[in-house]
C-alpha cells in the first residue's frame, strides 16, 4: 500500500467520505463506476416490467400510482447516472455500455410481469430486496452515492408499501385474484432471493468492496434478512413462500431456507432469461429512435449559443 | 348532433368530454413510458400521464355525480365501449413517432390551458373547483410542449422535418376542439363553460406564435375531421380501450 | 409440471394444448390479412389461419366435453386468462417481421404434421378422428412453409439474412414442443398420444433437410425456453388476449 | 366511326364477348383498364376494414366466416388483376398507380369499422350495393372481366348472406348489440348510396361505356334498386333506415328516399375521408415492407433457372 493508498483507508475507516474531486485508487474509481452505474442501468431498465402494465392498471388509481412509481425509477436513474458521472464516466458513454452488452443491469428485471399480481410482486419483493441492499449503501464511503442513496431509499420504501398493498388486495380478493397473487410469489420468490448476489464464499469482489464501504455487508447477511422479513409477511397475507425447506430457527435465530437455483442465476445473466432480449432490444430501439431529437436539441442549443456570442 | 342529457343541461356529456381527453392522452404518454429518447423524457411524459390521470379522476367523478345512476370514474373509464367515449381524435392518434406525440401535446395543452382559465369561472363550483386544481399543472405541460417544440423545430433539418411533418399531419385533427355546437348552448350562456371563440382565440395566438418562433409552417388545409365527440371515433380507440379495460373486463367486480 | 386433471389423465391439458397452438398462432397469422408481402401471401395467411381456428374449434370442443364441466370452445378460447392458456411460447411471438412469421410457422408445421400423423393412431377415436381431419391441410402448411423457406433461404442475400436471423432467433423457442413431461406419462402409455422421441425424430429429420437446401445453418444454441405448457407465457400473450377476447369479456352471455 | 370501330361495335351489339388478343378501341382499352383495375384495388383495400376486426371476432366461428371472406376478397382480386394484366399492364404498374394515388379505390373502404356490427353492416349493405353493380357485370362485353364476375358474384352473394345473418343476430341481440346494428345502418347508408356514383346526369363517361357495355345499367337506376331490395330488409331486421324520406311510392314503384351528400363523396374522393391516408398507407408499407419477400423468390427462381439451364 503506497503512503496514498494508507491515508485514504485511513479516511474511510474513520467514517470520512470521499468526494468527486479528492484523489482516489483507480480501482475503487472502477468499482464504484462500475457498481453505480450498474445500479443505474437497473433503475432505467426497471421501467420496462413494470411500464408494461401502465396502459392496463385496473383502476385510474392504481395507474396513477404505477405511473407515479416508474416516474420515480427514470429519476432514480438520473441521481445515479449524475453520481457516476462524478467520477469521469459521461452518461452516453454508460448507455453505450449498456447497449453493447458490457454493462450489466439487475437480472430481476429480465423476467417477466404477467399478471397485475406482479406488480404488488414486484414492489413487495423486488423493491424490498433492493432496499436491504440499499440502506446500508446510504452509509457508503463515495459521498455522491451515499446521498443519491438516502433520496432513493426514501422512495423506495414507499414503494415496497404499495407493493405490499397490491399483494394484500390481491390475496384478500376473489379467488382468480388470490392464485395470481400466489402465482407472483411463486415466481418472483427464488429470482428476488438472487438478487443479493452469489453467497460470499462464491463472490469475488467482495473483500475489497468491504474494506473501501462500497459494500457494507455480505450477500448472504443481506439475503438472510431479506427472508427474515419477508416470510411472515408473506404469511399475513395468507400465501405460501414456495420453499418446503423455510421454517424458523431458534438457534440461528433466523429462517432457514432452499438455496435459489444458481445455474439459472447464471444463465439468466449470461442472456438466456425469459427477457434479456427484449429488455435490451427495447433499450437499443427508445435510444436509436430517439436520435433525432437528441441531435435536434443540440442543434438549437448550438444556435442560440450563435446567436448569443453574435449578440454579445 | 349530441347533449343527449336534457335533464342534466347536457353537462354530462361536457364533463365525459374533458374527462375522455385527459384519460386518452394520458394513455398514449403512458406508453412511452421506459421508450422515451431521453431519460428526462421518460420522466416527462410519466410525469404529463400522471397528472391528466389525475384529472381524469376528478372530471369522471364529477360526471358520475351528475349523471346520479351511480357510475363511480373507475366505471365510466372502464366500462363503456367506444362509442360512448367523447374524446377528440386527435388524442386517440397512435404514437407513431415521438414527435408525433409532442406536436399532439402541444396542440392539445394549447387548448387545455384556455379552457381551464375559461372553467375557473364557471358559475358551477365543482367545475371551477376542479380547473382550479389542474391549471398550474396544464400551465408546465403547454410551457414544455411549447418549449420543445420551438427548440425541435429550430433544431436539425431531421427534427424540423418531422416537427412539420407531424403538424401537417394532426392539423386536421384540431378544428373539432372549437365545435362546441355539440354541446347544450345554455352551458355557455349560463356560463358554466367559456365561449368557444374564447378559447380558439387564445388557442390560435399561442399556436401561431410558438410555430413562427420554431420555424415551422401553419398548415393550410382547412378540413376539419370531427367526430370524437359524437362517439364517432377511429379505428384506434377500440384498441386501445380493448387493452386499458381488460382487468375490469375479465373480473369483474373485484376490488384493486 | 402440469396434468392437474389426475381424473381425466391428464388429458384435458393436453387438448388444451393442441387447441391454444392452433388459436394462437391462427391469431398471429391472421394480423398478416391485407398487410401481406404478396397478394398470394394474403390468400395463404388468411387461409392458414382459417384452417388453424377451424382445428382449435375441434380440439377445443373435445377439451370442454374431457373436463365435463360445461365449457363450450367459445368459452375456452375467450374466457381463459393467459395463465390457463397452454400454447407453446413460440407462437406467441410477435409478427416483428413476415420472415418471422414464416419460420415460425416451419418449426411449428414441422412439428404439427407427425403429431397429427401419430395422433390418428390415437387409441381415442375422439382424437383420432381430429387428427384424420386436420391431417391434410396441415401437409399443405409444412409444404408451404417448408418450400418458402427453401426459396427465401437460397434467394437474395437480404432474405438468406431475415431467414437466418429469425431461425436464430426462435430456435430456443423449439425445445419446449418435445418436452412431454409436462403430460402425464400414462397419455403415452396407453396410446393416446405418440411417444415425444418419434415426433421429435420426424422434425429433425425434415428441419434438417429443408434447412440444408435453404442454405441455412442450424443454430447451435442448446439452450431451451419453457414455460408455455405451464401457463408461465411471455409478455405478449396477454396483450393478444385483451385483444381477442374484448367482445366476450365486454358483452358477456351475448349472442353473435 | 371508323370501318373498325364500327365491326367492334356491331359485334358489341351482337352481345359477342371481345377476347383479350383481338382488337379493341383504345379508349375501350383504356375505360377497361382503368375500371377492372379499380375494382381489383378495392378488393384488395378492402381486406384492411373487415380485416380490422378478425382478430376481435366474437366467436371461433365468426372468426373463421370473416377469415374465409377476407381470403375470398384477395382472391376476386387476384382474379381482376389477371383480367386487367390480358390488356397489357402490369400487376406491379397497377399497384404503382395504387400507391401513388394516381388510381383510385371505392371511397367507401375509407370508412373505419368502429364495432362488430359494423361487420354485419358492411356485408350486408356493401356487398349488397357490390353485387348490385357486379350482376350485370357478368353480361360486359369484355369476355375475362364477364367470367371473373360471374365467379366473384357467387361468392359475394353468400358474404351478403352471411353480413346480413351477423346484423340479424345483432338487432335480435342484448340493447348493446341493437344499438350497435342501428349504429352501423347509420353510418353505413349513405357511403353505400355513394358506391353506385354520382347521378348519371352528373356523370360523364356513362354513355360511351353503355354504349361499350363496359357499364349495363345508369347509377341511379342501381341505387333505386339497392334502395327499394334494402328497405324491407331494414325494417325486417327492426332497424331504422337513417332517412325520413325513405317511403314507398306506389307511382314509381319505388321508394323515395334523399340524395346522399355528394360533397362528403367528392371530399372523401379527395383524400379526406376518415381512413384514406391510412388505408393507403397500410398498403404502400405493405408494398415496401415485402420488397425483400419478392426480391428473394425472384433471385431463388433466377438461380434455379440458371442451374436448369446449365443441367439441360
Amino acid at each position: 500500500m503506497t503512503p496514498e493508498e494508507r491515508a485514504f483507508q485511513e479516511r474511510i475507516d474513520a467514517d470520512q467520505k470521499i468526494e468527486p474531486k479528492e484523489w482516489m485508487p483507480e480501482g475503487y474509481r472502477k468499482t464504484l463506476v462500475r457498481q453505480i452505474s450498474q445500479h443505474a442501468h437497473s433503475e432505467l431498465v426497471g421501467q420496462l416490467p413494470e411500464g408494461n402494465w401502465i396502459t392496463r392498471a385496473p383502476t385510474l388509481e392504481r395507474k396513477a400510482i404505477l405511473l407515479a412509481k416508474v416516474q420515480d425509477e427514470a429519476g432514480h436513474g438520473l441521481y445515479l447516472y449524475c453520481a457516476a458521472e462524478t467520477l469521469g464516466i459521461s452518461r452516453d458513454e454508460m448507455f453505450e455500455q449498456l447497449h453493447s452488452g458490457k454493462a450489466k443491469y439487475s437480472s430481476i428485471f429480465n423476467y417477466p410481469t404477467l399478471t397485475w399480481a406482479d406488480i404488488g410482486a414486484v414492489g413487495w419483493l423486488v423493491d424490498g430486496a433492493a432496499i436491504m441492499n440499499q440502506v446500508p449503501l446510504q452509509r457508503t464511503s463515495y459521498g455522491p452515492y451515499a446521498r443519491a442513496m438516502v433520496r432513493i431509499c426514501k422512495e423506495e420504501s414507499f414503494h415496497q408499501r404499495q407493493g405490499f398493498h397490491i399483494m394484500m388486495k390481491m390475496a384478500s380478493g376473489s379467488e382468480a385474484q388470490k392464485r395470481m397473487a400466489q402465482d407472483a410469489l411463486n415466481r418472483f420468490w427464488y429470482p428476488s432471493l438472487m438478487m443479493f448476489g452469489p453467497s460470499d464464499k462464491d463472490s469475488v469482489h467482495s473483500a475489497q468492496s468491504m474494506a473501501w464501504k462500497i459494500k457494507i455487508n455480505t450477500n448472504d447477511e443481506l439475503r438472510q434478512k431479506f427472508v427474515d422479513q419477508t416470510v411472515p409477511q408473506a404469511k399475513y397475507l395468507g400465501l405460501t413462500v414456495p420453499d418446503e425447506a423455510v421454517q424458523w430457527n431458534e438457534e440461528k435465530g433466523g429462517h432457514d431456507f432452499s438455496e435459489p437455483d444458481w445455474d439459472e442465476f447464471f444463465s439468466v445473466l449470461a442472456g438466456n432469461g425469459p427477457c434479456n432480449k427484449e429488455r435490451l432490444q427495447a433499450r437499443v430501439d427508445a435510444w436509436d429512435g430517439g436520435e433525432w431529437f437528441r441531435d435536434g436539441l443540440m442543434a438549437n442549443a448550438a444556435k442560440n449559443k450563435n446567436t448569443s456570442e453574435e449578440a454579445a | 348532433m349530441a347533449y343527449k342529457g336534457k335533464a342534466d343541461n347536457g353537462l354530462f356529456e361536457f364533463l365525459l368530454q374533458m374527462g375522455d381527453n385527459c384519460l386518452i392522452l394520458g394513455h398514449r404518454n403512458s406508453e412511452w413510458c421506459g421508450h422515451a429518447p431521453a431519460l428526462e423524457e421518460d420522466i416527462a411524459v410519466a410525469n404529463v400521464s400522471l397528472d391528466l390521470i389525475g384529472q381524469t379522476q376528478m372530471w369522471l367523478e364529477l360526471a358520475g355525480e351528475v349523471e346520479g345512476a351511480g357510475r363511480s370514474a373507475d366505471d365510466l373509464a372502464y366500462l363503456r365501449d367506444a362509442f360512448d367515449f367523447r374524446n377528440l381524435l386527435l388524442l386517440e392518434r397512435p404514437n407513431t413517432d415521438f414527435g408525433l406525440t409532442l406536436v399532439r401535446q402541444f396542440l392539445f395543452d394549447a387548448w387545455h390551458l384556455p379552457m381551464l382559465r375559461g372553467l375557473m369561472n364557471s358559475t358551477d363550483k365543482r367545475i371551477a373547483d376542479i380547473a382550479e386544481k389542474s391549471v398550474k399543472e396544464v400551465a408546465y405541460h403547454l410551457e414544455r410542449s411549447t418549449d420543445l417544440i420551438i427548440r425541435l423545430g429550430d433544431g436539425s433539418a431531421e427534427s424540423h422535418r418531422r416537427m412539420q411533418d407531424s403538424l401537417n399531419e394532426l392539423w386536421s385533427y384540431t378544428g373539432e376542439m372549437f365545435e362546441f355546437d355539440d354541446l347544450n348552448p345554455s352551458l355557455v350562456a349560463e356560463g358554466l363553460v367559456p365561449a368557444a371563440a374564447e378559447v380558439a382565440d387564445a388557442w390560435k395566438q399561442h399556436v401561431t406564435a410558438a410555430l413562427k418562433a420554431a420555424t415551422l409552417s401553419l398548415p393550410e388545409t382547412g378540413f376539419i375531421r370531427r367526430g370524437g365527440k359524437d362517439g364517432i371515433h377511429s379505428e384506434h380507440l377500440g384498441f386501445l380501450l380493448a387493452e386499458m379495460q381488460f382487468l375490469q373486463r375479465a373480473y369483474p367486480g373485484a376490488s384493486w
